[in-house]
């Protein structure tokens, strides 16, 4: 067997980090050591982690900024809804419903990824990242107008009312316009934790095949990778799309651990928190994005005895956060003592 | 007129006591749960309780949050003050207006070793938590939340707030008993679920009530600013009447803009409109004439009411709002409802009782037809099993800048 | 018709005078400001104490707002955005948002989150009727306003030594540095003018619009980002253009087709515009050498 | 000057000349009164050509005499406003930049071009690309067919940058090789893609004599081993007038002569344009002295900048 590249090291580094915190946080639970806090936290934690593998796939391998990913979690946490509420009769075991759900909503996701990537991915830069903002708030607003509800004779759309509707006895409005959708809880963080280390494995898998090459040598320079006779189009879509997928099929997982969730959820902001889980993990670093995107979900919950102050602190640590690791001279300073250590160290190892 | 009636009992009981209130019923309550451990001999009611309040400290909603928070600790602060040998502990979380820090919010009250939820404020995350309360068995009295899907199904969460069809049935209602209108226009807030629940059955009910909706008209959180379209609708409608099922700030935007178009019609607001008189710098001669039915009115001249204002304006410098005074009455209706347990079944020591036992307690005298308590925002609130509140609005106009009872 | 016509023009000039703020430290640092709409704020607030609580007449509030917004650009620049002077363009963006709820933050505890109403300053200019079209003098004063400092601006651009030296920093900062100019200098007056022309879209905004909280400049920041990129980011009139489009259209779909969906509107036309233009109205065309 | 035995040439129909050897199989290009205006002004006008299908072809000129742009029109980065293109007979009209590769021409670029955050071998499988061939299920789930074709893939990428001698450098991230080896990496990759045709556009830029050398042997080489045709642009007049079996001479996006490298070097049309351009550095000297200080000069400047945009033009994105 040759040797193990860095890479593939990484991508079980990777697992193993998942595993980890699953094994620790069952083993928290089960002798009682785990807070209710952290306990309701980790099934979002999973969510986001997602979130923001899936996000880093656009901004960090195939290089353009999104800033509407929140918009594919919310497509995707919408059908989960109305997916998981149409087949609780059907369906009564929620692993075998949720899994379903997660599924469809992943397929609803990755089509709006479609629509959406066919005529916005021949934008450049700054202008692509403006259209999918705008497409972000095009799905929030869209779905703050949507009436869905499901009886037996199906699931019914409305962009009126609930009364529009139309619905039978004993049917159920599971989508009501800006109040959201209303759910029953079926995550779990078990199904959690298998989708996240899926979206791993076809993350890691897809960067060290042609299509994930194809995917960064656009990124790295495009018109060199157009005279490679790559389709460049094709491939950024490959990576929108898996991207909004992967979005969904968060949003689904996240939706379904709440009893209800509202398109307002779902708006700028929320795209904007995940992408800083993106950009402080490091751009195109999965491992960051895991632990980015875990430790500032918890954060916001650590500082919650600061009370009014803890928005404004959470402010200040990610500007200093964004200086320390951006920073020339400080990054040049941190290496250098880095370096000093190791001198000292091995300096003394010598002696 | 009845209303007025009604006041002038109002002030009359009001004067008699703002404390006894509620254990005037004898009837032995049906409690469910048997807390033998916890009675004291005198049919008292002592010890600490625990009470977390949930809500939007910070972040677009946070006005209401802090004021339902700022409400809660002057109602704790009396409670604690009188020296009963009952206390309250009481702590806010702040939830952003959103369902997944709104749990994370209650989860941390949880680790905290709260007994009882004061909220959450807002409707969204309300739901969210009361899911995970229902499943908890933990005691929730949401001060504001309004829909119908806060309580639905969940025997554990009651409302101190009128639901949305409590108030937009009431509203239509009013118009039409009052013969304030039959040509209506509504500009509602489609991107806000207290807004749009409140519509949904304005709508239903306008239809059974023989009123005419001739503009319908919508904005949203992000579109809130421009209301000439909307406006110039309901001038060409030709509606007498603007239902406004929104809160203040839009309110006042809605009011100047109006003015400055010369639309000559009636408003009606809801409880959400109350606050617009207290908003700094607004020129309330534009709201003159404006009608609302709320629960509460901070001009009110009732020693229940005047006692409110003063402490909160004493303590934070501003008028409360209607969501300040729904705060302010929620420790008190835990209160009373913990007090009248305590008599009847021979007193009550709330420290270190589990959630799941104050719960049951709670739910039966929430419950239970003999119990009723006073507030600001209503005398006499009894609930339904459906955890909805039954109280008077009251009907007011704004005259010379203050509210004058209808 | 022409109601509408007028109403969105006037939204559309609030938002075009945002606009120019975001397109003239776009065009110069090539960095999307998102604190941009949360400095409008902070001019809205420092106008609104000095006028309102001490009664201050409004030239002197309106100037007090742009110094304290000017200082408030520069010292955000200088602190948070000139360490990053050679950071990916993301690292800048994230930093932007920090600093964007840094000041909401900053603003919910010194004002609290009670909205103020804000008293209009624009109240002195008379109405103006035109045939049976009323103007109010909100609308008028702004889009006058907006209009002076697009020509302002072009004319500062164009004609001074230190527009000058902007365009030339906007065009290639080596080479800017190496003619002499001063580039860390020019970044700081691009940003102090862009902060003090937020001071001026704070008060115009809020005189039309008058709800003051700290959540205030969020959503017009967004808005007034698209109709920079409506106009193509980086171009003066451009802003102007796409701020005034942006308005009229949001009224117009109000009006004609769904006041419920208006914003979703708003955005498809923004990207309809950007295929078949992908640079914007007026925007250049990126350049990429082979 | 030159070390290669003249190149014997027979007319085609059309444009042009092939040599002799690649009669047989016509030429691998022809371009015909090929042309592009950017609004009104004509940088590249009747550019005609016939390469043969193992030629190795030169394209001359003083700076801004439109070389890149004929090597932007040939791959499609622009599209030509006139003439026609034949790939192998082809028509590339209407084709795009990956088509064209597709269809057989790969090119390296004059500021060098690498997928700086990939390895060096992982530049090479992405030029491999169209003939690497299995599914996104094969690579998401690692399907067997995955590993076979990656384990080919491998192999010859491997083979390929053992040509230039770069095979011990496979795991190295691209951006941090050294300036020679990059551009060497760029001519591995644009083999990599199979082509019929290899476009190298400036590829002694920035070379010490001896590596310059070595590049023309291994220019040679991939001609001899892969039997395609090679048409370069270089100021190194040493290696045009080495390599090269028939030069092209532009200026001012004219074609202002053709020829073998001995006709070139006394025409007087060229050494005019040459001299006209150079006239206060070169005075009198001849062609070749001033030919070379060029190079000379060209070459220091391009050590500085280490990447020189010297002769770029703009292509406009929305292509």
């Amino acid at each position: 067997m040759k040797k193990l590249s860095k890479d593939t090291l990484m991508s079980f580094v990777n697992y193993g980090i998942v595993i980890l915190f699953y094994i620790v946080f069952q083993i928290l639970a089960s002798t009682g050591n785990l807070s209710s806090t952290m306990k309701g936290q980790l099934i979002p934690i999973v969510s986001y982690v997602i979130m923001a593998l899936s996000l880093n796939l656009v901004v960090g391998i195939s290089g353009e900024l999104s800033l509407g990913h929140a918009g594919f979690m919310s497509v995707g946490a919408f059908t989960g809804a109305v997916v998981s509420t149409a087949l609780t009769d059907g369906i009564p075991n929620t692993v075998v419903r949720l899994l379903i759900s997660i599924v469809i909503a992943a397929v609803m996701a990755g089509i709006a990824g479609i629509l959406i990537g066919i005529p916005v991915l021949r934008l450049r830069g700054d202008y692509l990242a403006i259209v999918t903002l705008a497409f972000g708030e095009i799905i929030k607003n869209v779905l703050n107008c949507l009436y869905v509800g499901v009886d037996r004779r199906g699931i019914h759309f409305s962009m009126n009312s609930t009364g529009a509707l139309d619905l039978q006895e004993g049917g159920k409005v599971v989508i009501n316009g800006p109040m959201g959708a209303s759910i029953m809880k079926i995550s779990s963080f078990t199904c959690g934790i298998v989708l996240l280390l899926l979206v791993l494995f076809v993350i890691q898998n897809l960067i060290k095949s042609r299509h994930g090459r194809a995917i960064m040598a656009i990124r790295d320079n495009r018109i060199a990778a157009e005279a490679c006779g790559l389709n460049v189009t094709k491939y950024k879509l490959i990576a929108f799309v898996i991207s909004a997928a992967m979005a969904g099929a968060a949003g689904c997982l996240y939706a379904l651990n709440f009893a209800t969730v509202a398109p307002k959820k779902f708006d700028f902001n929320t795209s904007i928190l995940v992408l800083v889980f993106v950009v402080l993990g490091g751009i195109g670093n999965m491992t960051g994005s895991i632990i980015a995107a875990a430790l500032l979900t918890v954060l916001p919950e650590l500082l919650r005895q600061f009370q009014d102050y803890r928005m404004l602190i959470y402010a200040i640590v990610l500007v200093l956060v964004m200086i320390a690791t951006n920073n020339e001279k400080i990054r040049g300073l941190i290496k250098s003592i880095g370096k000093k250590n190791k001198q000292e160290s091995s300096g003394k190892e010598a002696a | 007129m009845m209303k007025k009636v009604l006041s002038v009992l109002v002030a009359g009981v009001m004067a008699l006591s703002i404390v006894a209130c509620g254990a005037t019923n004898d009837a032995s309550a049906n409690t469910g749960a048997d807390a033998n451990n916890n009675t004291t001999a005198d049919g008292s009611l002592t010890g600490t309780l625990k009470l977390g309040m949930i809500g939007p400290l910070t972040g677009g909603a946070a006005l209401y949050g802090n004021a339902v928070d700022h409400g809660v600790q002057i109602a704790v602060e009396e409670i604690n003050a009188l020296g009963t040998g009952f206390q309250i502990d009481y702590q806010a979380e702040d939830d952003e207006h959103d369902a997944e820090k709104s749990v994370n919010a209650y989860n941390q009250l949880k680790d905290w070793g709260a007994q009882v939820i004061a909220g959450t404020v807002t409707t969204t995350p309300c739901i969210a938590v009361s899911a995970e309360a229902y499943s908890d068995r933990m005691f929730m009295l949401t001060p504001s939340a309004s829909s119908t899907d806060v309580t639905a199904n969940k025997d554990n969460m009651f409302q101190l707030c009128f639901s949305d069809p409590n108030q937009g049935s009431a509203s239509a209602k009013y118009i039409a008993e009052n013969n304030l209108a039959t040509d209506v226009a509504i500009i509602y807030n489609n991107s806000d679920a207290y807004s749009s629940g409140i519509y949904q059955t304005f709508v239903d009910a306008a239809a059974e009530v023989g009123l005419n909706i001739v503009s319908t008209t919508t904005f949203t959180d992000d579109t809130q600013n421009d209301f000439s379209v909307q406006l110039a609708d309901i001038q060409q409608s030709g509606a007498e009447l603007v239902f406004l099922p929104i809160y203040y700030q839009a309110a006042s935007l809605i009011f100047q803009q109006a003015d400055q178009i010369g639309l000559d019609v009636k408003w009606f607001g809801v409880d959400g409109m109350d606050g617009i008189l207290s908003l700094e710098g607004f020129d309330t001669s534009l709201a003159e004439g404006v009608m609302l039915l709320t629960p509460f009115a901070a001009d009110a001249t009732d020693d229940l009411t005047v006692n409110f204002v003063t402490k909160f304006e004493e303590k934070f410098g501003e008028t409360p709002i209607q969501f300040a005074a729904d705060g302010y009455d929620c420790p008190y209706a835990i209160y009373r409802a913990l007090e009248y347990y305590a008599a009847n079944n021979g007193g009550l020591d709330v420290t270190d009782m589990s959630n799941e036992e104050l719960c049951e307690i709670l739910i039966s005298v929430f419950t239970d037809p003999g119990f009723s308590c006073d507030g600001v925002t209503g005398l006499a609130m009894s609930w339904n099993a459906a955890g909805e509140v039954n109280k008077a609005p009251k009907a007011v106009v704004i005259e010379n800048g203050v509210y004058v009872g209808l | 018709m022409l109601d509408y016509l007028i109403s969105g023009i006037s939204l559309g000039s609030v938002y075009a005078i945002i606009a120019l703020g975001y397109t003239m430290v776009y065009g110069i640092a090539k960095m999307l400001n998102f604190a941009h709409g949360d400095i409008i704020m902070i001019g809205g607030y420092a106008a609104f104490c000095t006028g309102y609580y001490l009664h201050w007449p409004v030239w002197l509030a309106v100037l007090f707002a742009v110094v304290v917004c000017t200082v408030l650009g520069v010292v955000i620049e200088k602190l948070a955005y000139k360490p990053l002077r050679n950071a990916t363009s993301l690292a800048v963006l994230i930093t932007a948002i920090g600093v964007s709820y840094f000041l909401q933050n900053v603003a919910l505890l010194i004002w609290t989150s009670n909205p103020k109403a804000f008293p209009n300053m624009l109240s002195f200019i008379p109405y103006v009727n035109i045939g049976r079209i009323q103007i109010t003098g909100t609308a008028l004063g702004t889009v006058v306003t907006c209009i002076v400092v697009m020509v302002a601006l072009t004319l500062f651009t164009d004609k001074t030594k230190m527009g000058k030296a902007m365009r030339t920093v906007s065009e290639d900062k080596g080479a800017a540095s190496l003619m002499g100019i001063n580039v860390n200098g020019t970044i700081s007056l691009t940003f102090a003018i862009g902060s003090g022309l937020a001071a001026i879209a704070g008060v115009l905004l809020c005189s039309a619009y008058p709800t003051l909280m700290p959540t205030t400049g969020a959503m017009p920041g967004i808005k007034a980002f698209t109709a920079a990129v409506f106009g193509g980011i980086g171009s003066i009139p451009g802003a102007m253009i796409g701020g005034i489009l942006l308005g009229v259209i949001e009224i117009f779909a109000k009006a004609y087709i769904s006041t419920q969906l208006s914003d979703a509107i708003v955005f498809a036309v923004l990207i309809i515009v950007l295929i078949v233009k992908p640079t914007g109205l007026l925007g250049k065309k990126i350049t990429e050498k082979v | 000057m030159s070390n290669q035995k003249e190149t014997r040439y027979v007319d085609v129909p059309g444009p042009g000349r092939i040599p002799e050897r690649d009669k047989g199989r016509g030429p691998v290009l022809e371009c015909t009164h090929l042309g592009i205006e950017f609004g009104g002004l004509k940088a590249v006008e009747e550019f005609n050509i016939a390469v043969g299908a193992t030629e190795i072809g030169g394209l001359i000129g003083p700076n801004g005499a439109g070389k890149t742009t004929v090597f932007n029109l040939l791959t499609k980065v622009y599209q030509p406003t006139h003439g026609v293109i034949l790939l192998d007979g082809k028509d590339t009209h209407g084709m795009s930049t990956a088509q064209v590769n597709q269809a057989g021409i790969a090119r390296t670029f004059q500021n060098i071009r690498l997928f700086d955050k990939l390895s060096v071998e992982d530049n090479v499988k992405v030029g491999m690309h169209n003939n690497v061939k299995y599914h996104l299920p094969s690579s998401v789930f690692r399907l067997p067919k995955f590993w076979q074709e990656e384990k080919r893939a491998h192999e010859s990428a491997l083979e390929l940058l053992d040509i230039f001698g770069m095979a011990d450098l496979a795991d190295v991230k691209a951006s941090s090789l050294p300036y020679g080896a990059q551009r060497r990496l760029e001519i591995v990759r644009a083999l990599a893609t199979k082509p019929k045709l290899l476009l190298l556009d400036e590829p002694a830029a920035g070379m010490n004599p001896s590596e310059t050398e070595e590049l023309m042997n291994n220019i040679r080489k991939i001609r001899d081993t892969f039997g395609i045709a090679v048409l370069l642009i270089e100021h190194d007049m040493n290696l045009v007038m080495g390599i090269c079996e028939n030069i092209i001479v532009l200026n001012f996006g004219k074609v202002i002569a053709k020829g073998t490298p001995e006709e070139i070097q006394n025409d007087p049309v060229v050494i005019e344009a040459y001299l006209g351009s150079q006239a206060d550095e070169t005075g009198s000297e001849g062609f070749a002295a001033s030919a070379a200080k060029e190079a000379q000069k060209k070459k220091a400047e391009k050590e500085k900048a280490h990447m020189s945009e010297v002769e770029e033009a703009s292509v406009d994105v929305e292509e």
